[in-house]
């Protein structure tokens, strides 16, 4: 009745239909010809990486399972990791893709080391290759599905970028992915607003308390994890397994 | 070489009646022209010394280096045409870079050996290529134990302990039987590996040269560096002592 | 039959006249428009004499704000007030018809009604429409039995806790209640931790936005806190857009008067309530 | 997906919890011992992997001496625990007696196998009546009905099977028969990612019932690797 | 059974058939930029926010792209897109002045955009793009796109996720349409900076996707000042 | 497409000082085609209140019939004219009932309050769900464009003419950038005194 395509006949052989905006040859939706399409989704996942900079370094926090659909099928799956002493890079999403990742990213850095000319990669440059390489596959439709969070100093500076799975990519004080991003990032903006520059020992204590309000909301979570820190004095340390502080006492309020 | 010119020399794929292939011997030829290299295996992993030769006093002291990082595990000396050594450098590290991939583990110095020796022999089997102008010696450490291998033009290569190719590799050689050296440890042998160049070195047809001296040893952690500038520095004050001794004695002598 | 001077007074409930003739229009390829949302940050938290309850006052359209200022705490009965989330229409007649049979019920008893007699006639109305109506809610109030705080979702099903929250900022808002919340609250710092739990979903959810409003129950009073906190001011315009007059060409023009009618207003007589 | 692979796409968007119902993906259990039954679930109810319930209470009232405990859709099985407990009592006061624990299991059945295409509902019925002492019946979808001795459901319940099989014995004390319950629900939740939280424990005898509860961090500790 | 499906949809716990799910290589991250042209200067502004769905990313996201001294290109849309379509643009503005010992024109530039935006005509990127600058006699000029390389050059426009909201106030304020007496005044600088403050803080009121700051980019003949302005943050 | 935009249509509604303003094009279109450009939406249901309906056409009229049909109902039965805020509120219930098959308008109200003489304005969804701001109101296909206008020109405190140029500029260069609305508006000043009526020229385009 009012799908002029169907109803009213054109007034002439590929005219103009009365009513209808176009009538381009060929614009005829099909559904079968769409572009091609790979199909294809995560299997075993990791959830939320959180991550700060302070004022001499960048923390990245990231928990220790990987989870099968709902079940938390391993759990001993660590996602944040040293790339060389200027960056650390936290990761969630499929592992199978991170591990893809993380073994041309180590060969890079191998290729690096035997240039043997002293430099050594930083962050900024890291991100901006993951970005390419994250871009490429999206645009072959088969994308890495990940979001990496890439933390680092940048010639003393500290650096926190992240990229997702198609490409999208920015920068930021605080950056969370997955869960995190809904329910740890107001958290850590607030804290920045409030005080814009934080020490190691803050911003340790900010996580800590991301990292036990996504356990208590997050159904992927796990109240096990990794705390990648990259310091301008102390250098790179991954700490971890740390264990979530629980409390349970509205337990008993209803 | 007392055939030279009869013919049977202007390509590899050809054998001489008395079955000897020419431009491999040719190949091994421009080795020996070159500044001589050695390499020795201590209890505790392996040290690689190079005698870079100066040609020109204008050249930066780094450059044109002659020991180069395969792996984060493996080291290659070379001596003979740097252009093919390099080509043969750059041969190792997609091999060892592939093996990684496929496997993902280091690649075994053993396998690397094979691969790379296989390579050098088949420039060694047509007449369009000519065979590469370099030995090379490969070291590494792996699970508490130091391997190191030598190939030649002709794609021959064999496990030593302690060899030397380049210019002055019969007294090189003839020095490093003196040593004990199933019995030394890294630190002992890097102040003879460097005494061994010191005395080898012609000090009358080559004036000036720069000492390369890296291991690959339980103190570098099983990573192929650079010897520590103190070290180094130890090592080349001790060569230079002992070469002062030696003339010494020799003057006594005469 | 109905006749044309007594018309007949149509069934209550809903009516689905149009719906056949919709399906046919959407099966022709025409979307069905979206109805204003309120994608919501809304939150409740028991505190040592009552509930607090607050909430956004954003209303959207798809991307665009269709409200700017919009009222999310609805009314129930005097002692109850309910947080409502999702589609704004849904959530503004569920709470209407509930406070109308609170009232009701109020008036057969004899009583103050409980809260967890609304609760039970907002989810079963609900559950009734198996999630078609789209309404989140927040109930809170304070009866005989104390402070009560009840989750309330579209499909039905309603929990009874200390703090809560709801809504596309909901979980922006209890991660703020997670950090902050603790048992017997003072009425102050009770306050002050439902405004950031609602500033946490207005400045981290876009659905979310504009001010803060509060509502305050206590045993026997209530504190409706209506723009409690403006948490963005509307920037200030460098110039004025006023026009001079004759800016706009008109082709005609009509004047129709209006007699002036007076007016007196009736002040409606309160009922009777024993 | 042609693979074969299970695909668990719908879970995994961080997105998801704005169009998911809100579910309990649970893991609940019920085990019969020398005296009674003892109850026992979670505290997690989910909407997509989103917690908007970290603390819940799935183990339900019907009557002094019969409880339910819910798995599945929130609202179905609120409802239906809603309509049974009023049958259940309004039943009670027509007989002047407490009503069997079976008669409550009927009732159940009988919403959840009549409305078996509209609701999502997996409940076990638990409780203590003078005619057959402690009973567990479960009524998974579907709404068949069975008595058993030890019963579990929930999505939980896929992960221990095997501990439930290997560990209950008929006749256990009532300490033990917590033991295993908490035992056997810790072990559920650590695996589900719609388990979790607390397990709260309803232990039903003549004298009615005590109700207990294990924090989170209380929890019997196993094997995490 | 039917029923059941539809169900399991809501249900994913209880679910046991195989879900598919497609990518879509596309996002909508928001934002807009508005530019104004004068006679002998270019305004342009894009707000900082960068988002998707209900969330915001960053609150402090630069939009403009400066591609030589006299050209700014502003970007809206898929935020992946326009970094590499930005990114591959540089690299060609670098390999001009390489090649010929000068910067590429903004008329030129602007042509280049279009060429490379059709290339992609079956796979384009998904961005409302703005080129400004000032031509070779120092005149601004604005640029508009569609995403696969329309090209139309006006003195003034809006574009991104606010862009319908915009464009017929300036439209009104500065084409000086549909009004019985139009100035023939010239629009002066400071008088499009007043106007393009105040368009984007209508457009903070009623598009989700605008907010938090406006970066400002003045092109002048003496070169370009960038100026900020803050927005509501909700 | 919407079914919303499938004949097109702009509306706004603004508050003044002491009175109140209501405008709409006058187009009437079946998707891209202009049909007819004397095409009503804004309907007067008392001195001094009017309805816009902007939406699908068939169900502007059928809305608005039935609209009367209640409001003439209404005055019968309470022997008193409606007020804007009642017959709004009259609206939403219709709308509302209506919920799950619902008319395709977003109707607008405007009017002056009754004895007070205070200006009233307010907009709803489809299904009724009231919004009553203190600024101004808008509807139809052009309501993206319209919010920008509104927003930036929208000052308080405006005399009966400033409105009317503020409200035409607004609804004019709205409409201007929507491809199917336009040809034409018609903009009421609702004042104590008198209601005044006026045809613009717009392009007709």
């Amino acid at each position: 009745m009012f799908n002029p395509l169907e109803s009213a006949p054109p007034l002439w052989h590929n005219g103009p239909v009365p009513g209808a905006f176009y009538n381009f040859p060929g614009t005829q939706r099909i559904p079968a010809a769409n572009p091609i399409t790979h199909t294809q989704s995560p299997v075993t996942t990791s959830t939320s990486i959180i991550a700060i900079t302070y004022d001499k370094g960048v923390l990245i926090a990231g928990d220790l399972v990987a989870s099968y659909g709902s079940l938390a099928r391993y759990r001993n799956c660590p996602r944040v990791i040293e790339v060389n002493p200027n960056i650390i890079l936290g990761a969630g999403g499929d592992y199978a893709d991170f591990q893809y990742v993380k073994s041309f990213i180590e060969q890079k850095i191998i290729d690096e080391d035997c240039l043997d000319d002293g430099l050594k990669m930083k962050p900024k440059s890291l991100y901006c290759w993951l970005t390419r390489i994250m871009y490429q596959r999206r645009s072959k439709l088969d994308p890495f599905w990940n979001n990496l969070v890439v933390g680092g100093l940048q010639d003393g500076v500290p650096f926190l970028g992240t990229i997702d799975k198609l490409g999208t990519a920015y920068t930021d004080k605080v950056i969370c992915t997955g869960y995190g991003a809904h329910i740890a990032l107001p958290i850590l903006r607030d804290a920045l607003d409030k005080k814009t520059n934080l020490n190691l020992n803050d911003a340790k204590a900010l996580i800590k308390r991301c990292m036990e309000v996504l356990f208590y909301r997050d159904a992927r979570s796990f109240p096990k994890y990794q705390l990648g820190i990259i310091d301008k004095d102390d250098g790179v340390k991954i700490e971890g397994p740390l264990t979530v502080e629980e409390n349970w006492n509205i337990a008993y309020m209803t | 070489m007392s055939s030279i010119g009869t013919g049977y020399d202007l390509s590899a794929s050809q054998f001489s009646p008395d079955g000897r292939v020419f431009q491999v011997e040719y190949a091994m030829k421009a080795v020996e022209n070159s500044g001589t290299v050695i390499g020795l295996r201590g209890t505790d992993g392996i040290i690689l010394a190079a005698e870079k030769l100066i040609m020109s006093k204008l050249h930066e002291n780094t450059t044109n280096k002659r020991i180069f990082n395969i792996d984060r595990h493996i080291g290659m000396a070379f001596s003979g045409l740097i252009a093919d050594a390099r080509q043969i450098v750059e041969i190792a590290r997609k091999e060892a870079s592939n093996y990684r991939n496929q496997y993902g583990s280091s690649i075994p110095l053993k396998y690397l050996n094979d691969r790379v020796s296989m390579y050098m022999h088949a420039y060694t089997l047509y007449s369009a290529v000519r065979p590469f102008g370099c030995s090379v010696i490969l070291a590494s450490y792996q699970d508490d134990e130091p391997n190191m291998f030598l190939i030649d033009p002709s794609g021959v290569s064999y496990g030593y302990f302690g060899c030397a190719t380049g210019k002055a590799k019969q007294s090189a050689k003839t020095e490093i039987e003196k040593l004990k050296l199933g019995q030394l440890s890294c630190k002992e042998l890097v102040k003879e590996a460097a005494k061994i160049v010191y005395l080898v070195h012609d000090e009358l047809k080559d004036k000036n040269f720069e000492l390369e001296l890296s291991w690959i040893c339980k103190d570098s952690g099983g990573l192929h560096v650079k010897v520590p500038e103190s070290v180094y520095a130890d090592a080349e004050k001790a060569a230079k002592q002992a070469m002062e001794a030696d003339s010494e004695s020799d003057t006594e002598d005469m | 039959m109905s006749y044309v001077l007594c018309p007949e007074i149509p069934a209550p409930g809903f009516s689905f006249d149009n719906c056949k003739r919709n399906a046919t229009l959407e099966s022709k390829g025409f979307a069905v428009p979206k109805a204003i949302k309120t994608g919501t940050t809304i939150v409740g938290i028991t505190y040592k004499d009552g509930v607090i309850l607050g909430a956004d006052t954003r209303a959207t359209e798809d991307t665009t704000v269709a409200d700017k200022n919009c009222e999310k705490i609805h009314y129930l009965a005097p002692n109850m007030y309910c947080c409502g989330a999702g589609t704004a229409a849904d959530t503004e007649m569920t709470t209407q018809m509930v406070a109308a049979q609170l009232e009701l019920h109020k008036l057969y008893t004899n009583r103050e009604s409980r809260v967890a007699t609304a609760n039970q006639l907002l989810k079963q109305y609900l559950f009734s429409y198996q999630g078609y109506i789209g309404a989140a809610l927040i109930l809170g109030g304070v009866d005989i039995e104390g402070p009560h705080l009840y989750m309330i979702h579209p499909h039905g099903s309603s929990v009874d806790l200390p703090y809560g929250t709801m809504g596309s900022g909901s979980l922006a808002a209890i991660a703020v209640f997670e950090l902050g919340w603790k048992p017997d609250m003072e009425e102050e710092a009770g306050v002050q931790l439902v405004r950031d739990a609602i500033a946490a979903g207005i400045f981290n959810d876009l659905g979310s936005g504009s001010n803060v409003d509060i509502c305050v129950i206590r045993k026997g009073s209530v504190d409706y806190k209506r723009t409690y906190d403006e948490a963005n001011k509307k920037g200030v315009k460098q110039g004025s857009y006023k026009y001079p007059r004759g800016t706009t060409a008109v082709l005609s023009t009509k004047v129709l008067d209006v007699e002036e009618v007076s007016v007196t207003p009736i002040e409606a007589e309160r009922m009777d309530v024993v | 997906m042609s693979s074969g692979f299970t695909n668990f796409a719908a879970q995994n968007g961080p997105d998801d919890w704005r169009d998911a119902a809100h579910s309990t993906g649970t893991s609940i259990m019920a085990a019969e011992f020398d005296g009674g039954v003892v109850i026992g679930a979670d505290s997690r109810t989910t909407t997509g992997a989103y917690i908007a319930n970290r603390v819940a209470d799935k183990l339900t009232k019907i009557t002094d001496h019969i409880y339910c405990c819910r798995s599945g859709s929130a609202a179905d099985t609120q409802a239906i625990a809603d309509i049974v407990a009023y049958h259940l009592n309004f039943h009670g006061m027509e007989l002047g007696e407490e009503p069997l624990v079976e008669v409550g299991a009927a009732i159940f059945k009988e919403l959840c196998y009549n409305y078996r295409d509209s609701l999502m509902a997996g409940i076990l019925v638990a409780g203590w009546d003078k005619k057959k002492g402690g009973q567990v019946y479960s009524i998974p979808i579907g709404g068949m009905c069975v008595r058993q001795e030890v019963s579990i459901g929930g999505s939980g319940s896929s992960y221990v099977y095997g501990y439930v099989d290997a560990n209950f014995k008929p006749g256990m004390s009532k300490e033990d028969c917590v033991k295993f319950v908490s035992n056997t629900l810790a072990l559920a939740m650590s695996r589900d990612g719609s388990s979790g939280g607390v397990v709260r424990i309803g232990i039903i005898t003549e004298k009615g019932i005590e109700r207990r509860v294990i924090l989170g961090n209380e929890l019997p500790k196993f094997y995490e690797g | 059974m039917m029923m059941q499906t539809e169900m399991n949809a809501y249900y994913p716990d209880y679910s046991t058939a195989p879900i598919q799910r497609q990518i879509n290589p596309y996002a909508d991250n928001g934002g807009s930029v508005v530019a104004i042209a004068g006679n002998d200067f270019v305004v342009v502004g894009a707000d900082t926010r960068l988002s998707s769905g209900f969330s915001i990313y960053t609150r402090n996201q630069n939009k403009l792209f400066p591609m030589s001294d006299t050209t700014v290109l502003g970007c809206a849309g898929c935020w992946c897109d326009t970094l590499t379509l930005t990114r591959i643009l540089k690299s060609r503005m670098q390999m001009y002045q390489q090649e010929h010992n000068k910067q590429m024109s903004t008329t030129a530039c602007a042509q280049m955009l279009s060429t490379m935006l059709y290339y992609k005509r079956f796979f384009p990127y998904y961005i409302s793009n703005i080129l400004v600058g000032l031509d070779n006699e120092g005149k601004g000029c604005v640029y508009s796109y569609d995403p696969i390389g329309h090209c139309e050059k006006a003195t003034y426009r809006a574009g991104g996720s606010a862009g319908a909201l915009l464009q017929p106030l300036l439209d009104n304020q500065i084409g000086q349409k549909n009004l019985v007496k139009p100035s023939s005044e010239d629009l002066s600088q400071e008088k499009a900076l007043a106007i393009l403050k105040d368009v984007f803080i209508a457009a903070a009121e009623r598009d989700i996707y605008t907010g938090d700051s406006v970066l400002i980019n003045i092109i002048t003949k003496d070169g370009t000042k960038v100026e900020t302005f803050e927005l509501r943050k909700d | 497409m919407s079914i919303l935009a499938y004949n097109g249509g702009a509306m706004v509604a603004m508050k003044g000082e002491n009175c109140v303003a209501i405008a709409a094009d006058r187009r009437f279109g079946i998707q891209a085609q202009t049909v007819a450009t004397n095409f009503e939406k804004v309907f007067e249901m008392g001195p001094h209140l009017f309805v816009g309906l902007p939406g699908l056409a068939t169900d502007t009229q059928t809305v608005m019939e039935k609209l009367r049909f209640r409001k003439n109902l209404y005055e019968l039965k309470e022997n008193r004219r409606i007020s804007p805020k009642v017959f709004a509120a009259m609206i939403s219930n219709m709308l509302y009932e209506k919920r799950f098959g619902p008319f395709f308008v977003e109707p607008v109200v405007a009017g002056l309050m009754p004895g007070t003489f205070e200006p009233y304005i307010c907009n709803m969804d489809l299904i009724g769900c009231i919004n009553q701001p203190t600024d101004f109101v808008v509807g139809g296909t052009a309501s993206a464009q319209l919010y920008g206008m509104c927003e930036a020109l929208w000052e308080p405190n405006l005399g009966p003419d400033d409105l009317f140029e503020t409200i035409s500029q607004a609804l004019m260069n709205a409409f201007d950038r929507d491809a199917i609305s336009g040809w034409g508006a018609t903009v009421y000043i609702i004042e104590k005194d008198k209601v005044t009526v006026k045809n613009l020229k717009t392009r007709m385009d």
